[in-house]
């Protein structure tokens, strides 16, 4: 490496790390400076998430070395690693939903007095560390009463908190909209001004070139490559993540034909009190309907009331000719409806079942307990899919809760395909999901509706969004509130419909 | 009317429940208002029992303790709150100015009329002798085999070549004569089995049974406690031996408790029920039809 | 095919060589521990008592494994034991004919089951809570049906059941076994065992891809109550009488320890119920062998505690690490060994080898 | 109302309106001597069950804690009758060995990933082994300095007594709270309950923690056990059998939920009263056999519980739509 060592603040040489069965890092250089923003990038499984860890003592490495200001450590787990001033967000929000936001921003560092937990006083600092993240929440509650976006920004207000010389960002972006980002940003320019060295790991191409530095490419576990960002192009650099070139990254619209077959399922005056307000859907054979929305605006919850994940209120619901009661997700999967959810952690992988399985698994519970699927029958559809969607895993049986995110996001993708629904909704479907199996999946979505299934997407990319959606609901305040179509299906439509207050928006 | 509070100690035998109720039956006999408490085999909810009754202001307290030890406190609060305690079927390990009288069996010497029954019964011959033990820390388990071993001291002939805890159950029992028999050359070097209650006996009865020995003649069996089914083997010839103790301590307490509040008579500290021994010759089957609705 | 049954016999290993281990100490302290004869056309031997008396632990292993790999527990099997011994005797005695009373019996052990599954699946509340409720009024209910006595029976059909012998072993011992491999096969010849296996990681996502998890606990916990419900038939067929105060007392906590030497995770998930079974027979081989080794009763328990903290530290996810660590020196990395104990690194919900 | 104190606040209003109506019945209920006997009778139950309610809070359990109790007043017996240790310097040892007990547990528990359950299990069955070594038989105090803390009471109008135990038990909760919801250990306690994992990636000390936490629980039942022997002025080998059951029905009676995470010491003190409450109506009713003792005490937790989840649900479904309400708000700015 051609660092001239006086800049260089945390390096590590040669660091390996083997899991059972897979060698995971294969002694990976990295080298971070002094006040520079460093994206580390790579496929879904290059080794990304372990390296962090072992750059932090979370996992102990196999071998290699770590310097940090030129003095060799060995931090023995988070906490010695916080000590020599390294916060890290780690990939799946690593934060403690039982304890209130203000005790998770200060967990074994509480201000005291006369031994005991100052509450007031932290309640005070943890106000005032929010503050600075547009945040204004209650910080008595719990953590896990916040919705994911705001919980990973606390996690990334408690990370920066911690850090003296380094700060670690697993995917922090990855449930953020547009305006929480820009706000993150904000608080890394300050933090690198400050002579910090940060290391962001993101999928958004878009993000690395706004904002790091410099760029480390791992593939498969070895160090691909090094370079200043600046002397480095968008191809190159997908170039050097997938090992070859992408055909067609960019978000390039064809125009969707609007689709007036027939309806494969209609919902009236459906809502639930408290979660959605009624609202009255269509949906029609081989469309993409796009959701958009703020966070917190219904999306989620829309797609749990029609999916009978939350037992709808009001409203009817028609699939075909006949009225259906969705009283549950097992009423909804008898219909043909399929539903990819949010949060993959805890309402998506069964963690200790293995890759076969949680494929094998909606179609299984379809089919009832009394035919089984026979063990040739899914090693069959796990193949198939783990081919199709290029899950990156040593083998099939591998625990689904050992791979890496973006490959159990993918899981629970072929989980759904396999079921092969009428309906399938999918609520960030592409969240944690690099360059590649990205395009692949909008491919696949496009597919899927050429061969007549139809789709309910949420999505927090807009670009992403009218590449495939025939037509896109807006979602503000837990009420649809408009819908595009044609020639509206843009980005800045979309945005502008979510800002129009109350009337003039746009579509309808 | 007067009104009593009887801490029981649990349900954990047929042998309990008949006292329990032989109690009920006795105070109904005697238009006694009985306010009965089971602890669940818990000495501390036996205190809070005694302590909820004088709080209550009860006329007296019949207290079944589940061992010895451990009253004090208590009965200087009853005696405080002056309310006389009955101790029965057992005997605690206080001041006896804490209470009135206790209404008990003496366990040591159950334990010796058995011994002494074997001692006369196998007169000189040598014998190997197996011993089913109660629940283990119990204390008729404890006085039960110090009374018998006791009573074969003297006896070189008389050996207890093994002793284990059967709980006081009939699984157990069977269980663990099954092993007994199994360890012991398959019970040809057993002479005679002694059961601290009748439960486990009629448990073992059937392990011997199975492993193709005579109970009663193979292998003797003696036993405490006279519980209807000890007489139907008995009668059987498949037991030989039983020490009666009677669950009927209620009665001799009310009596006392009623001569105290009507003149103000003061019993003896003890009075001691009988520990009767029966054998095969009591005709066994009459005893059993005399004692099978008792509630055991 | 071959290498499936290798697998599945690798996953029986610790408690196979646990058993051994047990039966070899046995037979240093009773020398005559393997002697079997054939004896009023049964086999009998301490062997044989192993497999008949831990026929009950056996029985609710199979129950309790279920519902521990729904992430729940049954603390009421006990209990139920004895309320199902007691109607069986209750219904005998009353002069019914023995399938009769044997139906009773079972419904009363579904129906048991079927209350906790509808307290912990419907009401939602934690399953050892909830299972204690029935485990203290249980008993009680019970008793209420012997009247604390012991309620004794002379029904020879039903004493068969207890104590008979078919082809030469014990009734309870065919009993356990036909059961054990019934609920095997119909757990992994159907898809039920994934189905629970998936509701026990994760309910809410289980859900989600159409499980009906409100059924299958309910099912769970009524085939515990049922294997209960056996058991209890079983002891009181034994002794000829229904002892409502004492049959399956504390037998709960065999049967879970049976399900954890398994090496079933009490968080739920994989499950095995053969190693549960064998789980079983590590506890009575231990407790026959304590009686048959003469030792005073004051040290059963210590006897007990030590043996079972041995084989628990040998199955434990720590020693096994540190086993295969010392079994493939080639894979050893080459600086000091890292992966301490206690710092191997796993996924939550992940704390579980195998 | 904060979110997480509506357990609390519902198990509260059980209680007092439990109470209300035993006293309708029985104006007795409400005289000194049941409140002191409340305190008095279940000083060692309350005070293991501080111990366990942060073993559960961290989501762990103990399943040793009556055993321990029984083995520290078997030790303290044979010891006192023995030897001529005072009882002051027995009480320190003793406490010395059963902390350490938990901790060995704790130890176990953490770095061989055993399953708390089933460590804990073992622990149970050694102690009570441990007791029957020294003992099988119960063995009597008689020492002046145990007349001399049993002599300790204050005497409420009404014959009451408000005994030296009843306000240790008091004494024991208030440092129980501080401990659990004021200090960084206690933070720790809640952590290892969100998720053992988690908790260490955001840097709890999870050995030191574990292994504490589970010292402390033998350190509370050593002192419960003394406590009982102080109550019975004996030890032994088969006293507090199923204590752990009834700690553990307390402190989930007290609004702390068994999977870990979430819970209060102050909880468990109502969970106690309530069971206590339950015993002292059975004994002032006295007409229930042994059986329906049973049945009603089942029913009677029952109800308890089902009381405590209707009176959360139904205040949550209101609350869930004013906290949605407010979390939009704030979300959009
Ligand atoms: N505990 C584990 N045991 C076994 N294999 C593991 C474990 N953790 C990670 N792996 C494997 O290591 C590889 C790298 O995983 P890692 O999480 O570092 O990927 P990543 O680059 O962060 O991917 P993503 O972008 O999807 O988050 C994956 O193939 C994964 O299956
Ligand atoms: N008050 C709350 N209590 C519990 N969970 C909540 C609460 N508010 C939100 N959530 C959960 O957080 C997630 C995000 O929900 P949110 O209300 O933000 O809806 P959304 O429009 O789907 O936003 P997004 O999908 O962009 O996060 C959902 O899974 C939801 O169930
Ligand atoms: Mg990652
Ligand atoms: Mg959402």
């Amino acid at each position: 490496m051609n660092a001239t060592s006086s800049e260089v603040l945390y390096r590590a040489e040669g660091v390996s790390k083997r899991f059972p069965g897979a060698l995971v890092l294969d002694g990976v250089d990295f080298i971070l400076r002094r006040g520079e923003v460093h994206a580390l990038l790579g496929e879904n499984g290059a080794g990304k998430s372990t390296l962090i860890k072992c750059l932090t003592g979370a996992y102990r490495r196999d071998g290699g070395t770590l310097l940090l200001d030129g003095e060799s450590i060995d931090p023995r787990g988070t906490q010695e690693a916080q000590g020599l001033g390294i916060g890290t967000v780690y990939q799946e929000i690593n934060l403690l939903p039982n304890l209130s936001v203000a005790d998770n921003l200060f967990l074994g560092r509480q201000p005291r007095r006369f031994g005991l937990v100052s509450t007031a006083a932290m309640r005070r600092a943890a106000r005032g560390i929010l503050a600075g993240y547009g945040l204004d929440i209650d910080v008595a509650a719990d953590l896990g009463s916040f919705s994911v976006a705001i919980q990973q920004l606390i996690a990334i207000a408690r990370a920066v908190n911690l850090s003296g010389k380094v700060l670690i960002l697993d995917e922090p972006t990855a449930s953020l909209d547009a305006q929480e980002v820009g706000t993150l940003f904000a608080v890394v320019r300050d933090l690198r001004a400050r002579g910090l060295g940060i290391v962001f790991i993101t999928h958004f191409l878009d993000q690395v070139f706004e904002i790091a530095d410099r760029i480390t490419v791992l593939r498969n576990g070895r160090l691909v490559g090094s370079k200043p960002t600046a002397e480095m192009s968008r191809v190159e650099l997908v170039t050097m993540m997938l090992g070859r070139a992408l055909e067609q990254e960019t978000h390039s619209r064809a125009p969707q034909p609007e689709i007036s077959g027939a309806a494969v399922a209609e919902f009236k005056g459906f809502g639930k009190a408290g979660k959605i307000a009624p609202f009255d859907l269509t949906v029609r054979a081989g469309e993409v309907i796009g959701v958009a929305g703020l966070l917190g605006s219904g999306r989620t919850e829309t797609a749990e009331v029609l999916f009978g994940v939350e037992r709808a209120d009001s409203g009817e619901a028609r699939v075909g000719a006949k009225a259906v009661s969705l009283t549950s997700p097992r009423a909804a999967v008898a219909q043909g409806f399929g539903f990819c959810p949010e949060d993959r952690k805890t309402s998506g992988i069964i963690a200790d079942l293995s890759l076969r399985e949680n494929i094998a698994l909606a179609l299984q519970a379809r089919r009832g307990w009394s035919r089984p699927l026979s063990r040739r029958e899914q090693n069959a559809l796990a193949d198939r899919y783990i081919q199709a969607l290029d899950i990156r895993t040593s083998d099939r049986e591998k625990p689904v809760g050992l791979l890496s995110g973006g490959n159990q996001q993918k899981a629970i993708l072929a989980r759904w395909l396999a079921l092969n629904p009428s309906f399938l909704i999918l609520d960030e479907p592409t969240r944690g999901i690099d360059v590649g199996a990205h395009a692949e999946i909008i491919r696949l979505i496009e597919g899927l509706c050429a061969a007549g299934m139809s789709l309910l997407v949420i999505s927090s990319e807009l670009e992403e969004l009218v590449v495939y959606s025939t037509r896109i609901l807006v979602l503000r305040d837990r009420a649809h509130v408009a819908e595009l179509t044609g020639s509206d299906l843009t980005p800045d439509q979309i945005v502008h419909a979510i800002a129009a207050d109350g009337s003039g928006q746009a579509g309808a | 009317e007067m009104t009593i509070g009887f801490s029981q100690i649990g349900s954990e035998s047929g042998w309990r429940a008949a006292e329990t109720t032989l109690t009920k039956l006795q105070a109904e006999e005697r238009g006694i208002n009985l306010k009965f408490a089971d602890a669940q085999q818990k000495q501390e909810n036996q205190i809070k029992a005694v302590r909820s009754f004088i709080a209550q202001g009860v006329d007296a307290i019949l207290l079944a303790p589940v061992v010895a030890t451990g009253w004090d406190a208590v009965l200087e609060e009853a005696k405080d709150a002056e309310i006389p305690v009955v101790l029965l079927d057992r005997t605690v390990d206080a001041r006896d100015d804490l209470y009135m009288t206790a209404v008990t069996s003496d366990l040591v010497h159950e334990g010796r009329v058995a011994g002494q029954w074997l001692t006369d019964s196998v007169a000189g011959k040598d014998c190997n002798v197996v011993e089913l033990q109660g629940t283990t820390g119990s204390s008729p388990a404890i006085d039960r085999k110090n009374g018998f071993e006791q009573a074969i001291a003297d006896h070189a002939n008389l050996k207890i070549i093994r002793s284990q805890t059967g709980d006081f159950t009939r699984a157990k029992g069977k269980e663990v004569m099954e092993s007994f028999i199994k360890a012991e050359n398959g019970g040809r070097n057993i002479c005679a089995l002694y059961a601290h209650n009748d439960d486990m006996a009629v448990g073992a009865i059937q392990a011997i049974k199975e492993a193709g020995l005579k109970p009663g003649q193979d292998i003797l069996v003696v036993s405490i406690d006279a519980v209807p089914d000890i007489f139907q083997a008995m009668a059987a010839g498949e037991a030989n031996a039983t020490v009666e103790l009677t669950p009927n301590m209620a009665g001799p307490a009310f009596d006392v408790l009623e001569a105290f509040f009507k003149d103000g008579i003061l019993p003896p500290k003890w009075i001691q029920t009988e520990s009767k021994l029966f054998t095969q010759n009591d005709d066994p089957l009459k005893i059993y039809e005399e004692k099978k609705n008792l509630g055991y | 095919m071959i290498a499936a049954a290798q697998a599945a016999l690798r996953r029986f290993v610790p408690q196979l060589i646990a058993l051994a281990t047990i039966l070899a100490l046995n037979a240093l302290v009773f020398p005559g521990f393997f002697d079997i004869e054939f004896q009023n056309g049964r086999l009998y031997g301490s062997v044989v008592d192993v497999l008949n008396r831990g026929a009950p632990v056996a029985l609710l292993a199979i129950g309790m494994t279920l519902v521990i790999a729904t992430k729940g527990i049954d603390l009421s099997v006990g209990a139920v034991m004895a309320i199902a011994g007691a109607v069986v005797a209750a219904t005998v005695a009353g002069g019914a004919s023995l399938a009769t009373a044997l139906l009773f019996a079972a419904a009363a052990g579904i129906a048991c089951g079927l209350w906790n599954g509808f307290l912990v699946a419907v009401l939602g509340m934690q399953p050892i809570v909830a299972t204690l409720i029935l485990m203290v009024a249980g008993r009680g209910i019970a008793q209420l049906i012997t009247e604390g006595a012991i309620l004794t029976f002379n029904h020879q059909g039903l004493i068969f059941i207890g104590s008979g012998a078919f082809a030469g072993l014990p009734m309870p011992v065919l009993i356990w076994l036909a059961l054990g491999a019934a609920v095997t096969l119909a757990v992994r010849r159907s898809a039920l065992g994934m189905l629970i296996e998936a509701t026990g990681i994760n309910r809410r996502a289980s859900t989600l891809c159409g499980i009906n998890s409100l059924v299958l606990l309910l099912a769970v916990y009524a085939v515990s109550g049922f294997c209960a419900a056996v058991a209890g038939v079983i002891i009181a067929a034994d002794i000829k009488g229904a002892d409502a105060n004492n049959a399956g007392l504390w037998l709960e906590l065999d049967a879970i320890l049976a399900v954890v030497i398994g090496g079933t995770s009490l968080l739920g998930g994989r499950f095995s119920i053969v190693a549960s079974l064998l789980g079983a027979m590590i506890i009575q081989s231990i407790n026959t062998g304590i009686l048959l080794s003469g030792f005073p009763p004051e040290f059963n328990l210590i006897i007990k505690a030590a043996i079972i903290v041995v084989i628990l530290v040998m199955q434990s996810p720590a020693v096994q690490t540190l086993y295969d660590f010392l079994r493939s020196p080639s894979e050893v990395p080459t600086e000091t060994p890292r992966q301490l104990p206690g710092e191997a690194e796993a996924p939550e919900s992940l704390g579980r080898p195998q | 109302m904060k979110a997480r104190f509506l357990p609390l606040a519902a198990t509260l209003l059980i209680f007092l309106i439990a109470y209300a109506a035993c006293y309708l019945q029985y104006p007795n209920m409400l005289s000194t001597r049941v409140v002191g006997n409340l305190l008095t009778d279940n000083a060692f139950l309350g005070i293991a069950a501080v111990g366990m309610t942060f073993v559960i809070i961290s989501g762990g359990i103990d399943l040793s804690i009556g055993s321990v109790i029984a083995f520290t007043g078997v030790f303290l017996a044979v010891v006192l009758d023995s030897t001529a240790i005072h009882p002051l310097a027995a009480f320190v040892l003793v406490l010395a060995i059963t902390t350490t007990f938990g901790g060995v547990m704790g130890a176990i528990i953490h770095y061989l990933e055993m399953p708390a359950f089933i460590v804990t299990l073992a622990g149970m069955f050694l102690a009570r082994g441990m007791a029957y070594v020294l003992s099988v038989e119960s063995v009597p105090i008689h020492h002046d300095f145990y007349g001399l803390l049993q002599g300790l009471y204050y005497r409420m109008p009404g014959g009451g007594r408000l005994t030296l135990i009843g306000g240790l038990m008091v004494a024991v909760f208030l440092a129980g709270i501080l401990l659990a919801h004021r200090t960084r250990f206690g933070s720790y306690v809640f952590a290892l309950g969100g998720g053992v994992p988690t908790a260490r990636l955001m840097g709890v000390p999870v050995a030191r923690t574990t292994i504490a936490i589970y010292a402390l629980s033998g350190f509370l039942a050593g002192l419960a056990g003394i406590v009982f022997s102080l109550y019975t002025s004996a030890g032994y080998s088969l006293a507090a059998v199923g204590v752990e059951l009834d700690a553990i029905a307390a402190v989930v009676i007290g609004g702390t939920l068994l999977t870990g995470g979430a819970g209060f010491v102050a909880g468990t003190l109502i969970g106690i009263l309530i069971m206590g409450l339950i015993q002292t109506y059975i004994i002032f009713d006295g007409t229930l056999s042994s059986w329906w003792t049973k049945i009603v005490i089942g029913l009677l937790l029952f109800s308890f519980i089902l009381l405590q989840k209707a009176l959360v649900w139904a205040s949550e479904s209101d609350r869930a739509v004013l906290r949605r309400r407010l979390l939009r708000s704030k979300a959009l700015r």
